[in-house]
């Protein structure tokens, strides 16, 4: 708690100066595994030596073009933000229930929420992409939708429980009180209280999706394939890809994500939250 | 006698409250509905797909065509068995350095101070990367000849270029790498729901801050780390396309999703490939399920403050 | 403000229960509310009032009994279309609102237009004197500031029933003067049944129709304040309300069913309450007392002397050793023998085996 | 896993599939070769000629091995978009064993006479019937090197071997599961080491076997694809690594690979060819069926075939006899004129040419090699 | 309880100075308080009382001025090593800590041996009255059990300087007699330090040696009950110790600085309490009044009656309309005429200018 005795003077312990070491020697190793990458990306071949021998974009536009980038993207962000908003929707309220009553069978649930992010892909993926097929529902973007709404169910679920389960019920009866029903405790009192969690979730479940490659496979069609399948395949399709196509791709990929993030982190803050307005100063 | 009924329905409902079942329990529904939909019906096929041996596999050549030959066959051959622990050895240490370096940073990054906005977008930024662009990066930064190696022979610490690469240690660093900003990201969060005039008052107790961390906020914290440990460790148990681009996928890091791949997409033997990823999650939910029996036996509740 | 549409004839609760696993925290409360009464809750810390207030909003589910609005069962309906307003002991403020937007939480569930709303809650801000707060946010406020926006945000709602659970507990005597009278004025121009929980006698007296006292999850008593001050019912309820001096002594005369209101104990002459035993308890309150000869005179050396204004809060001791509590507005100090004595018909005679106040409140 | 009984997928009887589709057809074309490298140029052509037969194609790609889980879980819920698929020996061999493709053969009269070159008509048995070979090679094992460090590049096995332990951890080649060059190198030392039976990995390959555990002492690593051992040797950390013909020259011409590293082959050099293939997954309508034979066909031709040169991707490429490099479009021609070796045709002309193992043996050989070479790798 | 062997023999605040956000909660507070002294805070609601204690307890960091304890400046040391314990307005309670490790909890940290421990909790739960709910969780305590815990954690450290916001506020009339008394009791006998923030003028009153009078975080006035109460500095402190009527009149004559202290206004005669202008004000405590003639006699109309037990609370008019507030022993009710009275000492005449106590708190 350096704010409660630092008023005046900034002291940094030990553990402190450990602890920054620390960030600062991983934000290093980041930016070198990142670095890399890119540098390559823009590189017209870097056999040796530090740098690359010329530079270009020529990668950027090659790939873009090999994998219509440009409708791929599209697709990949609206998958995203679909999975994400509908597990929310899903997940916030069963979590809820989760946390706030204990009742027989709980533990049964429980694990049937935890299957799906155990259990590989590999094994319910073909069933799960007939039964949307058989509804005509693969193929196209409603069923990447839906199977990668599975694993994110769950998600959402185990990451909010703990959190409901630090908001005071107090405050939820205050709310009752003023007459609120069920539906506007969600969106006015729990909402904004949980947001930091939600945050949090919507952000993994972002990653996840995105990087979903089995399910969103299995039931894409020519129109609904994100952009890990398309990075997937050049990573590890037979023939001959230049690195610096995988790499401008990876590039892509992690630039649209982080635009994605830096979006999300703008709208909100993941450590604000109730309590913080308390952190005087 | 409609008073009688009523009245019974009554104390029906008293007693299921008690029991803590009401009406609160439909928000279970959509997610309840969803699963059973969606992943039941898939998962109950490939749980007894795992229970036929696909006729004419190696599985059925050794063990005969029992319900539970290829789990017998996992087990037999130290093949397949020992990814189980290649991977635990891999996934554990991971998820627990993950969550154990979250919540020093995490707490440091609590309060006001400027720049911490900054600090946290960089911390979280690696979930961004894909494992693709971790295994690319972490090869050719960490490779032979890659910046790191090159520094390391320039600055006269190594003579011949360190292996970082193609081992147990690339894959560990790429989990630590794509898995940190996520354990870190959720402590964090965690951790702000929790009350910081608790901390203040265990000041004036004369709690000094390793103290106030100890007693106060890490028990506090620990039912969400308990969450936090078990995705990230199950992200980390099913490592794959890592363990095969900045791993050794035929030694050190043949980790049990290669088994599963290796029987589904390469030997078309899916039965065996069921079997495996049944054993996958066996594996997973007796590790979840010691850590969340353990989770249960904590204090959770408001972390708010006011008792 | 204008009225609710809604008034409340009576509100009826049936052998009302509740227990915190196995632990009984109210046990069969009976009790009869007429619409626009105003009735206090009493009781030492942990009887139940809280409990109580609870389950007449709906936020703890009975374990027991029923609760009937105007003849319609409501023990079932959920808090939130019950109508009621409540006032939290713990305030349960929304962190994450302003404190007009808190206030104003009750009125947009209602879906109350933007301008009268706006109109509605700087009332209320100006009734809880916070307008100079408005935009702060629950944690930037002081303890008594929170106390009351909570009011503030039951109150705007002008419920026909309104639920305060302490809701003067942080605020100085001179505001709490000041709201107490204010929540006296909206009961009586809006007619609002309140159901009100406090520790401080002075304000349940002065406010409330009717007291209940509870004790351990049961009722005690229920009556008139002036029934409850000057007739408690019990050995208990005297304690509470303030009757401190409890001398034990074996009844002389006037003991048995039969007999009338008049008791002696020794050389305390009292009247009756109860029917009594072989002992009987004597219960005066302090202020009872005077300084000086007169019935039931006795001497006591005073011991200790509090400053309270314009009175002494006394403790002294009788010739028999028994610690005795005064107040005296003559000064006296630690070591004055002096003499007091106190009309018989301020001693309240109770049965000796009545409980007691209890001294470990369980 | 994959419902075996779906059901769903309909078999049309060939008299039902019509010459011309009733309607212009959408095509969903799914490849996980990389093979529209070679023919995309063709697809397009033909699209844009017969607007009849096909209104819009789509192109998907993917990698071979999940291709069948998709396909049956389109076939058992009845509902096949997929229109045809163009895959390598491992997709082909994988449809094959779960009865995924059409089988082709039934409609060999529309089709035409392929005239497909000797060795690839031999690479065209592998299908079974259940698929049109579009491109062959005839691959490798070659092996690769560097010049600079390499002066006198190993001629035999046994010169390789020697030169491995001489020159620890410099020679490489990725693991032949997922590598061209790898399996190419696997397949082709049973003939170079004289192996008792090249087709049988199992019984056949004692020294084989023998060999590539002694060669492993000298290896570092194995890379999981063969564009790392590319970037090793061009990175100085390899300096000899399997490859093939399309490894050697299409990596150069991108600039992955230092334009002037050489090529040489092993005393006793077999070629192991290798080529691609369509297939139609069962339970398509007729129309994309007629849709997709007319396409195949118009693919064989030597005109199309010609575009297969490509830039030496799958050198030479075309699988049909008759196509020469001035046939191909210019661009393809430059390329292979600045980075082809005039030596491919002598060397493509001068050894014998072998299919490549059968499905099942390959997945039985990868296997053994994973087992024995892979894991069993004395670690330094 | 040992005495602790730390013991504070002067505490000084120097200018302490604390703002949020740029407005102030608290400016210039000089106080100096010795060793074992019993101070109290007073003030309305939001007025900085709590501002005060956690600068004290350096839970907040100062905005200017500093704070001396025996000619150490401490107000750089962080909270855990000042050693001073705290009462939070809102308990803090431990949420995952039973009712003993709540209680328990600064001693483990002072590593007290296991059974010395157990002992002084024991010691502290039966002080508060809690040893039936000592393995209870927070969460499961009524308000009133709560603050409870929340004293008897920081009183079991025995810290030489305490520090209490509002500590009795949720509990009843009886408990919070006998808490008090305990909280006197522990005072003296380990001859704490105590710094006392409380709503409860009788509280302070009776327990305090000193008091601080705040408004808007500045001092009105610093002394012993007795002083404040009965010469309080100017109308403010007057009207928040209890001179609920205030009236303002044209000075008569006994205005100006060298007069005495006798004072006329209108046909009111008081006693001065400072310089006056033109016009002035006349405080006067509603207990103050009796009802019959007398000095400074006059006729009202009662208009309201509260009753509060022995006393009845009247709301009176007088012949010029002003309302007037007093007490009654006598019954009355609403519409009588009554002539009432006050001795001169008992009306305190303050400049008009005088700040008011405020109406709107800020
Ligand atoms: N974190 C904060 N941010 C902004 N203003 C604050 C903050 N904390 C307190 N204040 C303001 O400072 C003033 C003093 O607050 P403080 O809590 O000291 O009051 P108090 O005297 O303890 O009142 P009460 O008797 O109601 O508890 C109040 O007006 C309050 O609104
Ligand atoms: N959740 C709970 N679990 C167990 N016991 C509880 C719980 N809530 C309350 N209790 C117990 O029930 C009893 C009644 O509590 P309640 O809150 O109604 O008291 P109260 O009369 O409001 O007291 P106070 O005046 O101190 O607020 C107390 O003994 C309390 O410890
Ligand atoms: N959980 C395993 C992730 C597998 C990704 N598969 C990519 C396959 C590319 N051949
Ligand atoms: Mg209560
Ligand atoms: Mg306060």
């Amino acid at each position: 708690m350096a704010a409660v005795s630092g008023g005046r003077r900034v002291t940094l312990r030990p553990g402190a100066w450990l602890v920054w070491g620390a960030v600062v020697f991983f934000m290093l190793i980041l930016a070198g595994v990142v670095g890399a990458v890119v540098v390559d990306s823009f590189g017209t071949r870097w056999f040796t030596g530090w740098l690359p021998a010329g530079w270009t974009t020529r990668w950027y536009g090659t790939t873009w073009r090999e994998f219509d980038l440009g409708g791929v993207l599209v697709v990949t962000l609206e998958v995203a933000l679909a999975v994400v908003v509908v597990s929310l929707f899903i997940g916030v309220p069963a979590a809820y229930a989760l946390a706030r009553r204990t009742f027989p069978g709980k533990r049964v649930l429980m694990v049937a929420f935890l299957l799906p992010i155990l259990i590989p892909p590999i094994t319910y993926g073909v069933p799960l992409a007939t039964v949307l097929y058989k509804f005509h529902l693969a193929g196209k973007l409603s069923g990447v939708i839906l199977a990668n709404l599975v694993p994110a169910v769950p998600f959402v679920i185990l990451v909010m429980t703990p959190f409901i389960e630090q908001i005071d019920p107090k405050i939820e009866a205050a709310a009752r009180m003023c007459g609120a029903r069920t539906r506007v405790i969600f969106t006015r009192i729990l909402g904004p209280l949980l947001l930091p969690g939600m945050l949090a979730a919507a952000i993994l479940i972002l990653v996840r999706t995105v990087g979903m490659f089995e399910l969103t496979f299995l039931t894409a069609g020519p129109d609904s394939q994100t952009l890990v399948v398309a990075l997937y395949y050049s990573v590890s399709s037979a023939g001959i890809r230049a690195q610096q196509e995988i790499d401008a791709m990876a590039v892509i990929y992690t630039m649209s994500m982080l635009v994605l993030l830096v979006v999300a982190l703008r709208f909100v803050n993941p450590t604000q939250l109730v309590t913080q307005i308390k952190e005087r100063d | 006698m409609a008073a009688d009924a009523s009245m019974a329905r009554m104390a029906l409902r008293h007693r299921l409250a008690d029991r803590g079942m009401d009406r609160t329990l439909l928000l279970l529904l959509p997610a309840v509905i969803f699963i059973v939909a969606l992943f039941i019906y898939p998962f109950v096929y490939g749980l007894q797909l795992s229970f036929q041996p696909q006729p004419g596999s190696e599985t059925v050549q050794r063990y005969g065509s029992g319900p539970f030959a290829d789990y017998h066959n996992f087990f037999a051959d130290s093949y397949l068995r020992d990814t189980i622990w290649t991977t635990l050895k891999l996934s554990l240490p991971a998820a627990l350095f993950n969550v154990i370096a979250s919540v020093p940073i995490a707490y440091r990054m609590r309060g006001r101070f400027r720049g911490k906005r900054t600090i946290t977008t960089i911390l979280v930024v690696p979930i961004t990367l894909g494992t693709v662009l971790t295994a690319e990066g972490l090869l050719a930064f960490m490779g032979p000849t890659g910046w790191l190696n090159r520094l390391l022979m320039d600055a006269g610490i190594a003579d011949h270029p360190v292996r970082f690469t193609h081992n147990y240690w690339g894959v560990l660093f790429s989990l630590i790498i794509s898995g940190f900003p996520f354990a870190f990201l959720l402590t964090l969060s965690y951790l702000s729901g929790i009350d910081p005039t608790l901390e203040r008052a265990a000041a004036t107790l004369g709690a000094g801050w390793w103290q106030r961390f100890r007693y106060i906020t890490l028990p506090l914290l620990a039912p969400g780390l308990g969450i936090t440990f078990c995705l990230s460790f199950v992200l980390a148990f099913s490592v794959f396309p890592s363990a095969i681009m900045v791993g050794d996928p035929a030694g050190q890091t043949r980790v049990i999703s290669i088994a599963a791949f290796h029987a589904a997409f390469e030997q078309y033997d899916y039965s065996m490939a069921s079997a495996i990823a049944m054993i996958m999650g066996a594996v997973e939910l007796i590790v979840i399920g010691l850590v969340l029996g353990w989770r249960s036996r904590l204090y959770r509740g408001a972390t708010g403050g006011k008792g | 403000m204008t009225r609710p549409d809604t008034r409340i004839s009576e509100l009826r609760l049936d052998k009302v229960s509740r227990g915190f696993g196995g632990v009984p925290a109210l046990e069969g409360l009976d009790l009869t509310i007429r619409g626009g009464e105003f009735v206090a809750l009493l009781g030492p810390s942990g009887c139940g009032k809280s409990t109580a207030l609870n389950c007449l909003a709906g936020l703890l589910p009975l374990s027991g009994g029923s609760i009937w609005l105007d003849e319609r069962r409501i023990d079932t309906v959920p808090p939130e279309q019950r109508g009621f307003g409540m006032v939290f002991q713990n305030y349960a403020l929304f962190p994450h609102m302003s404190v007009r937007a808190n206030i104003a939480f009750g009125l947009r569930m209602a879906s109350v237009a933007k301008a009268e709303s706006r109109r509605r809650v700087d009332e209320a801000l100006s009734l809880v004197q916070l307008g100079d707060h408005a935009a702060k946010f629950p944690g930037q406020l002081s303890g008594g500031q929170q106390q009351r926006v909570a009011i503030a945000r039951a109150i705007v709602m002008e419920p026909a029933l309104v639920l305060m659970d302490e809701p003067l507990s942080n605020l100085d005597a001179k505001l709490r003067l000041e709201m107490r009278t204010e929540i006296k004025r909206i009961h009586q121009t809006l007619g609002l049944t309140t159901v009100y929980v406090t520790h401080d006698q002075e304000e349940a007296l002065s406010l409330a129709d009717r007291l209940v006292l509870l004790r351990d999850g049961r009722v005690q008593q229920v009556g008139t304040p002036e029934e409850v001050y000057t007739e408690p019912a019990n050995r208990f309820v005297a304690g509470f309300m303030g009757y401190r001096n409890e001398f034990e002594l074996p009844v002389t005369s006037g003991s048995g069913a039969g007999a009338g209101k008049s008791v002696v104990l020794g050389d305390l002459t009292g009247t009756r309450r109860e029917d009594l035993g072989e002992t009987a308890v004597a219960a005066i309150r302090p202020e009872d007392f005077t300084v000086g000869d007169g019935p039931n005179a006795m001497e006591v050396d005073v011991e200790v002397v509090e400053y309270q204004g314009r009175e002494q809060a006394v403790q002294a001791r009788t010739a028999a050793g028994a610690p005795l509590h005064l107040r005296a507005a003559a000064r006296l100090a630690p070591g004055d023998r002096v003499t007091v004595s106190v009309p018989p018909e301020r001693v309240l005679v109770f049965a000796a085996e009545s409980p007691a106040a209890p001294a470990e409140v369980s | 896993g994959s419902p075996s009984s779906g059901g769903g997928a309909k078999d049309l009887s060939p008299n039902s599939v019509p010459d011309n589709p009733k309607k212009a057809v959408t095509l969903n074309i799914i490849d996980v070769a990389g093979n529209l490298q070679l023919t995309k140029g063709m697809i397009d052509e033909f699209v844009k000629t017969h607007p009849k037969v096909i209104k819009k194609v789509t192109y998907t790609t993917a990698t071979a091995p999940e291709l069948p889980g998709k396909i049956k879980a389109q076939q058992s819920a009845g509902q096949v978009q997929i229109g045809l698929v163009l895959t390598g020996t491992d997709g082909l061999a994988a449809g094959i064993s779960q009865k995924l493709w059409v089988k082709t053969d039934d409609y060999a009269s529309r089709l035409g006479n392929a005239n497909y070159l000797p060795p690839a008509a031999k690479m065209q048995e592998l299908a079974q019937g259940h698929g049109v070979e579009v491109v062959y090679y005839p691959s490798g094992p070659l092996i690769e090197y560097n010049p600079k460090t390499v002066t006198k590049p190993p001629a035999t096995a046994q010169d390789l071997l020697a030169w491995a332990k001489a020159h620890p951890k410099k020679f490489q080649y990725a693991r032949p599961a997922n590598s061209g060059p790898g399996r190419t190198l696997l397949m082709g030392l049973p003939y170079i080491l004289g192996d008792s039976n090249p087709k049988d990995p199992k019984a056949g390959w004692t020294k084989t076997w023998a060999y590539l555990q002694e060669l492993s002492k000298y290896v570092d690593y194995y890379p999981s694809k063969t564009s790392e051992t590319m970037a090793n040797l061009a990175n100085g950390s390899a300096d000899i690594i399997a490859s093939t013909t399309g490894w050697d020259i299409n990596p150069r011409a991108l600039g992955q690979v230092p334009a002037g590293d050489k090529v040489a082959y092993l005393k006793g050099m077999h070629w192991v060819t290798d080529a691609q293939y369509g297939v139609v997954p069962t339970g398509v309508s007729a129309d994309v069926l007629s849709a997709d034979l007319q396409l195949l066909k118009w693919m064989l031709t030597p005109q199309q075939q010609a575009k297969a040169y490509d830039t030496g991707y799958f050198y030479p490429g075309p699988a049909v006899n008759g196509v020469t490099v001035q046939m191909a479009p210019p661009k393809s021609q430059q390329v292979i004129q600045q980075f082809g070796r005039p030596e491919y045709d002598q060397w493509i002309a001068k050894f014998p040419k072998e299919t490549s193992l059968p499905a099942e043996q390959q997945v039985a050989a990868f296997d053994q090699w994973d087992r024995t070479v892979g894991s069993g790798k004395v670690r330094k």
